[in-house]
């Protein structure tokens, strides 16, 4: 695609704003690390910049997704194959709103966040990394070269490596660490190998110029799935995930789990653009991935008793929701169905954007609980909400949108997946099969997801508390809550006015799908029934809760203990824990999720002592990863015995050597 | 059209709590009790309505919203299901998808409420709710999909007005109302999954998740659950009934379906006892099979 | 001449077996002190061209180096070292006898796929020359203590000087320079360290040198 | 001018022996490093005339390694004259075990400044023969630096040092000797030995001796290169080493025997014996990688790791160079992005030492609170020595990668990279886990450890490297691909 001629007639302002939203980020980084000593003006250089920088984006964003013609910007670099150039067309706009606009709450939340870590940890750092980490993320997002986008890449992996092992004195946040940068540099292996291919096949390493067909392009479409789906947490590449989002403090989990993960979408989408005509397999690739990684992801999220962790084994599942949509859509695009392919790209897309709007506010929302709290662990936790109102109400919204719940967001793009699979269902046998596949598992991961929530926002925030630590919680700083604010309206506001942020979307999705933007303004209709029934559903609650102030009206009013059988004396203890919560459910999928459970049950007439808890490990780490890599370090240490310490047999090696390669190269 | 859907809604609103009044009727003349009125749920409604409520201390406005989502939702959700023959007031491709995932909000507030008194019961009947509720979700939109795959219509009145009463279209929408009778039982929390006269707090479900209710939020929840037996119902009614040419006839005929529908479930209460809680995921799990077998018949 | 020649080359390839085949150091290095003078010599068996001064000279340095700076330099190490005289093997004698059959008949077949671009003034020089390189490495390579190594790295020096007056009589003096330089260098250094390593181990059997190794039978697992 | 650069070390080694004060010494050592730095930098100012008959002269390739020796040796004698304090005022001398008294300073700054030398012999010359006896005297002057710590342990890695070595040279000087045989005609007129005269096709060879002669060259050259299975001296010599002689080997020392190996290989190409060359090399260095990722994944010794990881690097340079084309620019690149971060790491290593007193990778931990800039370092070069952007060496491996693909080496490729994937895995794990964490109990925080004279040297070149990374000026790329270009690659 040549896109010069259009490119000169465009006034290139949102380009402007992306180099001036990274020349912000990385000065600001670099006054933060300068001013490290100074904790205080540090951290305000770094949250001001890093929220600067963001709106910046956004407005970059916002033009790229406007604009007629892609935005570019070239410039040389000199590195080998290497040039300074970006391209904000609008599939890239999507994600660059996205990144910037959570990285800029992020950022606010983290300066009321790290407030207390001021004259403990080196904040510069933190600060630089963090704004770098932003930067870095905007030039994967836009590069058109292939060197940039793998140093932008690797860069990414540095700093967010960084960032989880901000607090490397314990030792599980070194490992997490330490699996993060190896899972992502192997991934970074298939990806230098993708590029190669493709720039070989293409003759450059211009993403725009790049293109391949035929045999090679399934191998480049399975590179990029492995490459990529390792940084997006795709089953069974997710294992870095449930360890790195905890490790990491609240607002960079925000930041990693909101956007920098879809980082892996944003490569694949941007590679189906290259490869042409998708064949069918590679959708039913992605919609097994898809149904695999979004079930397992939220049963095992179910199975968690670390707040932090959950959420991240959600982000699992929901990065599978977006798997599921983008399968339909390169189905659709393989079997010429241009409505099928739209609508699943257009939910794909659009739950990229609700994700990273719901994860990120709970994974803040989470970061205020624990730093009231003082622990992350559900079963310590409890009666939260009368003592943090707004954190409480916020997590709530976005509790109810991770869930699917209309009238939120997250609704509102898996409908749009549903909408997708109904078309596929009416087709050919082998399209039901398929939609018929994405159908259940979204089924089964709404009520799982809301059973999840249930007990997430349940156990954490009614009831009473567990723990002193829980009832001494107080409400956290202004500064943290605006942030959480901003995001649970947001969540509302995409709920409601769906049609809209479907219609602003709709040019990326026509990249994504390769289909005219009608296609999708067609298909898309019934999302206006949607807000309709949106607004009805607000109304009706108003009038049931006129209905009830009204019947309530001058009526007495009793306070009692709960109930509990008439013993009038309950305790804290008494209360359903979220192990007894998630008990029946997870014994009905023992089979894949093995939990493990160690217990001594009450014994005797009078028992005094009883106890139950319940751990559930990552099945691919402990039934995969841990053996493999046990037997590989054998191996190795066997083959060892090379280097024997015998000098005679070293010099043995060199005359064998040497009488080897005259037989062999003088026959 | 409207007018008619309009109708159908106005009197689903109204004459919901009847159906609940036929199902006691029917069990207690099969226990040979001569048995409550049949209106007894009007009168119950109304008296609590007019009581004042007692709160437990460790609640808060959380616990007091419950009962104001579970109805609202529920009524939008009446506002999708095609009543007597007429779709019903909102009615477009995929909504059947809202309707489940609006009854899934009521769910959650229901059992957030619950778990807001930190009574270990209500804890308990919480996590049930939603062990049958993730089971029966899938049960119920995959029946659906397999009568839209039928009629090639995804949206409930194009369905009902697709399904013939004889032939494929028969078959799976007999199927389909199989697994949606049982979800049905699960969804309004009926024998063998709940029993909702139960006295022992252990065994109970959907009622001790209310215990701490009282008045006018009480009075709400009851009324919920009768509009949630009616709309089951009417959806099942659609799913059977086929598409009536007649105005009148219509009508009348999903009223009488409802009333058989209410019966069959008194006597299938009298009849037989709850099953265990281990058992209950089988049955919804059969349910959910139940609804694929309907798919696979149409798979030539 | 070509009968000297020959003869010199049976007598080095005699002296390979006995090195292989003998069981005191002393012996060895009487051996290979001989073997180094019989080498020497050789310059001034190609032929009346090659009788210079400058061919005299070299072949007086060499024989004085081979056959007396070396074998004192090593007796020297033997007497200061207190080295016990038997030759300690990894290889038994026989077996090591046969592998120098053996590699007789594996540098014949090289040279015969070398084909030198002027005939060397006997056939037997290349292969011979070629065994002798072979035997030191397997001297180097079977034998424990220290010295026999440096003695094995002497023979490997001598095959080569051979091959070189073979090869190239143009330049025998570049040749043996080098060949002398590093022989030279490689003795006294290698001297100095028997030294250090007698003072360190109080003996010089190189088997306790092995402290330096990635293997060991029960290495405790790793991460 | 190369005369001078030749008698500079040369002359100042000596005196160093004979000078008493030790100031004095430093001051010579550290002026005679910058002398020879800039004398080289004089030579990239104005083209430099063969000397000596044209047994001495500067290519581009030469220049090149000349360069990377040079800079290496500056920022050693820095880092010399720190460590050699440190030793000095440490308690006992020697951290891993207490019995033994260091080398005196004279001898080893001297061997030092003779080692620089040699290796700059070794560069400048033509004539294979030089080349060879340049390499001998590589052995000798550096087996004393080797054996600076009189402890059991070094003398067994000098000894075995000495020895390994000494037998590849000895293969080496047959692989000359043959390259003569091979220069030889049928009329018993024979070329001199020279690079320049050899590499003109016009000169006949007799191919059959070529190869022996490469063959024979490979293996004796590339046993002081570390090439796998002739390696095996290499990790006990660099572990015993004081760690600003392992960062000389590592970074200068393996470098000249691969330009030696080169030269060779110019010879093979010239006369269409490329692809055999090619191919043995490449069939090496893909061995090398592979065995070294084995014996990097859990190595209990930091230093040997770097070692090992100095034979992988060793590898993925024999690879570029013998896969040819594009590859071998990326090569000469990576040759000097290697020799850069490897110095970095073993200047950095020796630091470790002397803060804890021990080689066990496990008894290191919270490096980067014990001493901070050797712990930034530290991790800086782990980044830049598994090929991490943004530093160079990713650029150069990179461009490896890219001409293995383009030449259609599949099965190359794919054993590159899960080489390359595995030696990252093995260092990350062990580099991160030193650096991070909480330090020992029983350790203070060693102020001499952490000194501006040890820290230096290192971070210069990590922003070296960092900048090299992030922009390569044109010329360097004109003057790679010109170095690339007698070795006919692009």
């Amino acid at each position: 695609m040549n896109l010069s001629d259009s490119a000169a007639a465009q006034p290139q302002i949102g380009m402007m704003f992306l180099l001036f939203t990274l020349s912000v980020l990385l000065t600001g980084g670099l006054f933060a690390l300068a001013t490290g000593r100074a904790a205080r003006i540090s951290s305000a250089i770094g949250a001001i910049t890093s929220a600067l920088g963001g709106m910046l984006g956004c407005c970059a964003g916002v033009q790229a997704l406007c604009a007629s013609a892609p935005l570019r910007f070239d410039a040389a670099w000199h590195v080998p194959f290497g040039s300074f150039s970006l391209l904000c067309d609008p599939l890239a706009g999507v994600f660059l709103l996205a990144a910037s606009a959570l990285t800029a709450l992020a950022g606010v939340y983290g300066h009321g966040y790290f407030a207390s870590w001021r004259g403990k940890k080196p904040l510069g750092v933190l600060w630089c990394c963090f704004n770098l980490l932003t930067a870095s993320m905007l030039v994967v997002i836009t590069a058109r070269n292939a060197v940039l986008f793998l140093v932008a890449w690797e860069v990414m992996t540095l700093v967010s490596f960084a960032l989880v092992v901000f607090e490397h004195e314990d030792s599980s946040a070194r490992d997490a660490g330490l699996t993060y940068l190896i899972a992502a540099h192997v991934g970074t292996a298939c990806l230098l190998a993708m590029f190669i291919v493709l720039g070989q096949s293409s003759g450059s390493l211009d993403l725009a110029q790049m293109g391949v067909a035929g045999r090679l392009a399934g191998l480049v479409f399975v590179l990029a799935v492995a490459g990529f789906g390792t940084k997006a947490g795709f089953m069974p590449l997710h294992v870095w995930l449930p360890d790195a989002h905890p490790a990491a403090s609240s607002p960079v989990s925000a930041v990693m789990s909101g956007v920098m993960i879809k980082t892996g979408i944003y490569g694949i989408l941007r590679v189906l653009g290259m490869l042409g005509e998708p064949a069918p397999w590679w959708g039913w690739l992605l919609i097994g991935i898809g149904a695999v990684s979004g079930v397992l992801g939220v049963l095992f999220a179910l199975a968690q008793h670390d707040l932090k962790r959950l959420l991240a084994y959600h982000s699992v599942e929901n990065i599978g929701i977006i798997a599921l949509g983008m399968g339909l859509g390169v189905l659709g695009r393989a079997e010429g169905m241009p409505d099928l392919a739209a609508l699943g790209m257009a939910g794909a897309l659009l739950h990229v954007i609700n994700h990273a709007v719901f994860k990120g506010l709970l994974f803040l929302g989470v970061g205020a609980v624990a730093q009231a709290s003082g622990t992350r662990n559900i079963e310590r936790l409890g009666g939260l909400l009368p003592r943090m109102r707004g954190t409480a109400l916020c997590f709530l919204i976005g509790a109810a949108a991770i869930a699917g719940l209309p009238p939120l967001n997250g609704f509102v793009s898996e409908f749009l997946i549903f909408l997708g699979a109904f078309k596929g269902a009416g087709s050919t046998v082998q399209l039901m099969a398929a939609a018929l596949a994405v159908i259940v598992s979204l089924a089964l991961i709404g009520g799982l997801a809301s059973a999840c929530f249930a007990k997430a926002f349940g156990i954490v925030f009614l009831g009473a508390p567990r723990s002193a630590a829980a009832a001494g919680a107080r409400e956290c700083c202004a500064l943290m809550r605006a942030p959480m604010m901003v995001l649970a309206a947001v969540c509302v506001v995409i709920g409601a006015a769906a049609p809209w942020a479907v219609r602003a979307l709709s040019p990326a999705i026509a990249q994504a799908s390769g289909t005219a933007p009608e296609a999708l303004v067609i298909a898309a209709a019934p999302l206006y029934w949607i807000a309709l029934c949106a607004a009805a559903l607000i109304v009706l609650l108003l009038v049931v809760a006129l209905a009830r102030k009204l019947s309530r009206a001058g009526k007495p009013t009793g306070q009692q203990v709960t109930w509990d059988c008439g013993y009038a004396a309950p305790t804290a203890k008494m209360q359903c824990t979220a192990s007894s919560f998630a008990q029946p459910l997870l014994d009905l999928f023992y089979a894949v999720l093995r939990t493990r459970r160690d217990e001594d049950l009450p014994r005797g007439l009078f028992p005094v002592h009883a106890r139950l808890h319940t751990h559930t490990p990552d099945l691919v780490r402990v039934r995969l990863l841990t053996p493999v890599v046990r037997r590989a370090y054998a191996l190795m240490r066997r083959l060892r015995v090379v280097q024997h310490g015998r000098l005679q047999l070293y010099i043995l090696y060199i005359v064998v050597t040497v009488v080897a390669l005259l037989l062999w190269k003088l026959r | 059209m409207i007018l008619q859907s309009l109708l159908g809604f106005v009197a689903a609103l109204l004459l919901a709590p009847l159906l609940a009044g036929v199902t006691n009727r029917v069990k207690a003349v099969i226990a040979g009790r001569c048995g409550q009125p049949v209106l007894q749920l009007y009168l119950d409604l109304l008296k609590l309505m007019r009581k004042g409520s007692v709160f437990s201390s460790t609640t808060t406005w959380l616990f007091r919203a419950g009962p104001v989502v579970g109805l609202a939702s529920v009524v939008l959700a009446m506002t999708i299901v095609p009543c007597a023959g007429s779709p019903g007031l909102v009615s477009f491709t995929g909504d059947f998808i809202l309707l489940a995932y609006v009854l899934g909000l009521a769910r959650f507030f229901t059992v957030l409420a619950a778990l807001d008194t930190g009574s270990s019961f209500e804890g308990m009947g919480a996590s049930r709710e939603m062990l049958y509720g993730m089971l029966a979700e899938p049960a119920l939109v995959i029946g659906l999909v397999a009568l839209g795959r039928a009629t090639h219509e995804w949206s409930l009145a194009g369905m009902c007005r697709g399904i013939g009463p004889l032939g494929t279209t028969g078959s799976v929408s007999a199927l389909a109302a199989a697994a949606l009778a049982l979800v049905l039982l699960a969804e309004t929390c009926r024998v063998p999954f709940d029993d909702p006269n139960t006295h022992l707090e252990l065994t109970m479900i959907h009622e001790v998740m209310v215990l701490d209710h009282s008045g006018p939020d009480f009075a709400f929840i009851q009324y919920t659950a009768a509009l949630k037996f009616w709309l089951f119902g009417a959806l099942m009614a659609a799913v059977l009934l086929p598409p009536a040419g007649n105005p009148w006839l219509a009508p009348a005929a999903t009223c009488a379906a409802l009333l058989v529908i209410a019966a069959l479930v008194g006597i299938v209460e009298s009849v037989m006892a709850r099953v265990r809680l281990t058992k209950v995921p089988q049955l919804l799990v059969g349910a959910a099979a139940l609804a694929l077998f309907a798919l696979m018949i149409q798979l030539r | 001449m070509t009968a000297w020649i020959d003869i010199i080359m049976v007598t080095l390839m005699l002296a390979n077996l006995l090195v292989l085949g003998s069981s005191r150091l002393s012996a060895c290095t009487r051996i290979v002190a001989v073997q180094g003078v019989a080498a020497g010599v050789l310059p001034l068996l190609l032929g009346p061209q090659h009788r210079t001064m400058g061919a005299a000279v070299l072949v007086a340095i060499t024989i004085l180096l081979r056959g007396l700076v070396f074998p004192v330099l090593v007796f020297r190490a033997l007497r200061v070292a207190r080295v016990r005289r038997e030759v300690e093997m990894y290889v038994s004698q026989p077996l090591s006898i046969l592998l120098g059959i053996g590699l007789l008949a594996c540098s014949c077949w090289v040279s015969s796929r070398l084909p030198l671009p002027s005939p060397a003034p006997s056939p037997l020089m290349l292969p011979v020359a070629l065994c002798t390189a072979l035997t030191g490495l397997l001297v180097i390579v079977s034998r424990v203590k220290a010295v026999s190594q440096v003695l094995g790295y002497l023979m490997l020096e001598i095959g080569i000087a051979v091959f070189g007056t073979a090869a190239l009589p143009e330049q025998p003096l570049l040749v043996e320079l080098g060949v002398l330089l590093d022989a030279f260098v490689a003795v006294f250094v290698m001297g100095i360290m028997i030294f250090h390593i007698s003072r360190e181990f109080d003996h010089i059997d190189t088997d306790d040198l092995d402290e330096l190794a990635d293997w060991t039978p029960d290495a405790e697992q790793p991460k | 001018m190369i005369a001078a650069l030749l008698l500079v070390p040369t002359i100042a080694g000596i005196s160093v022996l004979l000078v008493r004060r030790d100031l004095l010494r430093r001051v010579l050592l550290i002026a005679a490093a910058a002398t020879q730095f800039a004398l080289t930098v004089a030579t990239w100012l104005k083209p430099v005339a063969a000397e000596g008959a044209g047994w001495l002269a500067l290519d581009d390739l030469a220049r090149l390694f000349l360069t990377i020796t040079s800079s290496l040796f500056l920022a050693a004698a820095v880092y010399a004259v720190g460590y050699l304090k440190r030793e000095g005022s440490r308690l006992p001398h020697n951290p891993y075990d207490a019995t033994n008294i260091n080398e005196p300073d004279a001898v080893f700054m001297a061997c030092l400044l003779l080692f620089l030398a040699t290796m700059t012999l070794m560069i400048v010359s033509r004539r294979f023969g030089l080349i060879w006896v340049a390499m001998e005297a590589t052995t000798l002057t550096s087996a004393p630096l080797i054996y600076f710590h009189r402890s059991q342990r070094s003398l067994e890695a000098t000894w075995k040092y000495l020895l390994i070595c000494s037998v590849g040279i000895a293969l080496a000087l047959l692989g000359t000797l043959f390259l003569a045989v091979a220069a030889t005609s049928a009329s018993r007129h024979s070329l001199p030995l020279l690079v320049d005269t050899l590499v003109r096709p016009e000169s006949a060879l007799q191919p059959v001796w070529l190869k022996a002669a490469f063959i024979f060259l490979l293996v004796g050259y590339g046993t002081k290169m570390g090439l796998v299975p002739l390696h095996t001296w290499l990790p006990d010599a660099h572990s015993e080493a004081p760690s600003v002689v392992s960062g000389l080997l590592s970074g200068a020392l393996l470098n000249c025997a691969l330009l030696g190996i080169v030269r060779v290989h110019q010879v093979c190409a010239a006369h269409g014996l490329g692809r055999f060359s090619g191919d043995l090399l490449v069939l090496f260095g893909l061995l090398s990688m592979a065995v070294a990722g084995v014996f990097i994944a859990g190595q209990a010794d930091f230093k040997r790791m770097l070692a090992y990881s100095s034979v992988e690097h060793m590898g993925i340079l024999a690879l570029g160079i013998g896969a040819g084309g594009a590859a071998v620019s990326g090569a000469l690149f990576h040759a000097l992005n290697h020799s850069m971060a490897k110095t970095l790491l073993f200047f950095a290593a020796g630091n470790i030492i002397a803060a804890y007193a021990t080689k066990k990778t496990r008894e290191v931990t919270g490096l980067i609170h014990a001493a901070p800039r050797t712990g930034v370092l530290w991790l800086v070069g782990c980044a830049a020595i598994v090929g991490m952007p943004p530093f160079s060496t990713f650029l150069s491996e990179f461009s490896i990668l890219k001409a293995l693909i383009e030449q259609g080496r599949v099965a190359a490729s794919v054993v590159y990279l899960a080489a390359l994937a595995l030696v990252f895995v093995g260092m990350a794990i062990i580099m991160v886990r030193m650096a991070l964490g909480a330090p020992p109990a029983r350790l203070k925080h060693a102020p001499l450890a952490d000194s501006w004279l040890v820290t230096l040297p290192p971070a210069i070149l990590g922003i070296v490297l960092l900048v090299l990374g992030v922009y390569v000026p044109p010329a360097v790329q004109v003057f790679l691909s010109r170095a690339a270009h007698l070795l006919g690659g692009g």
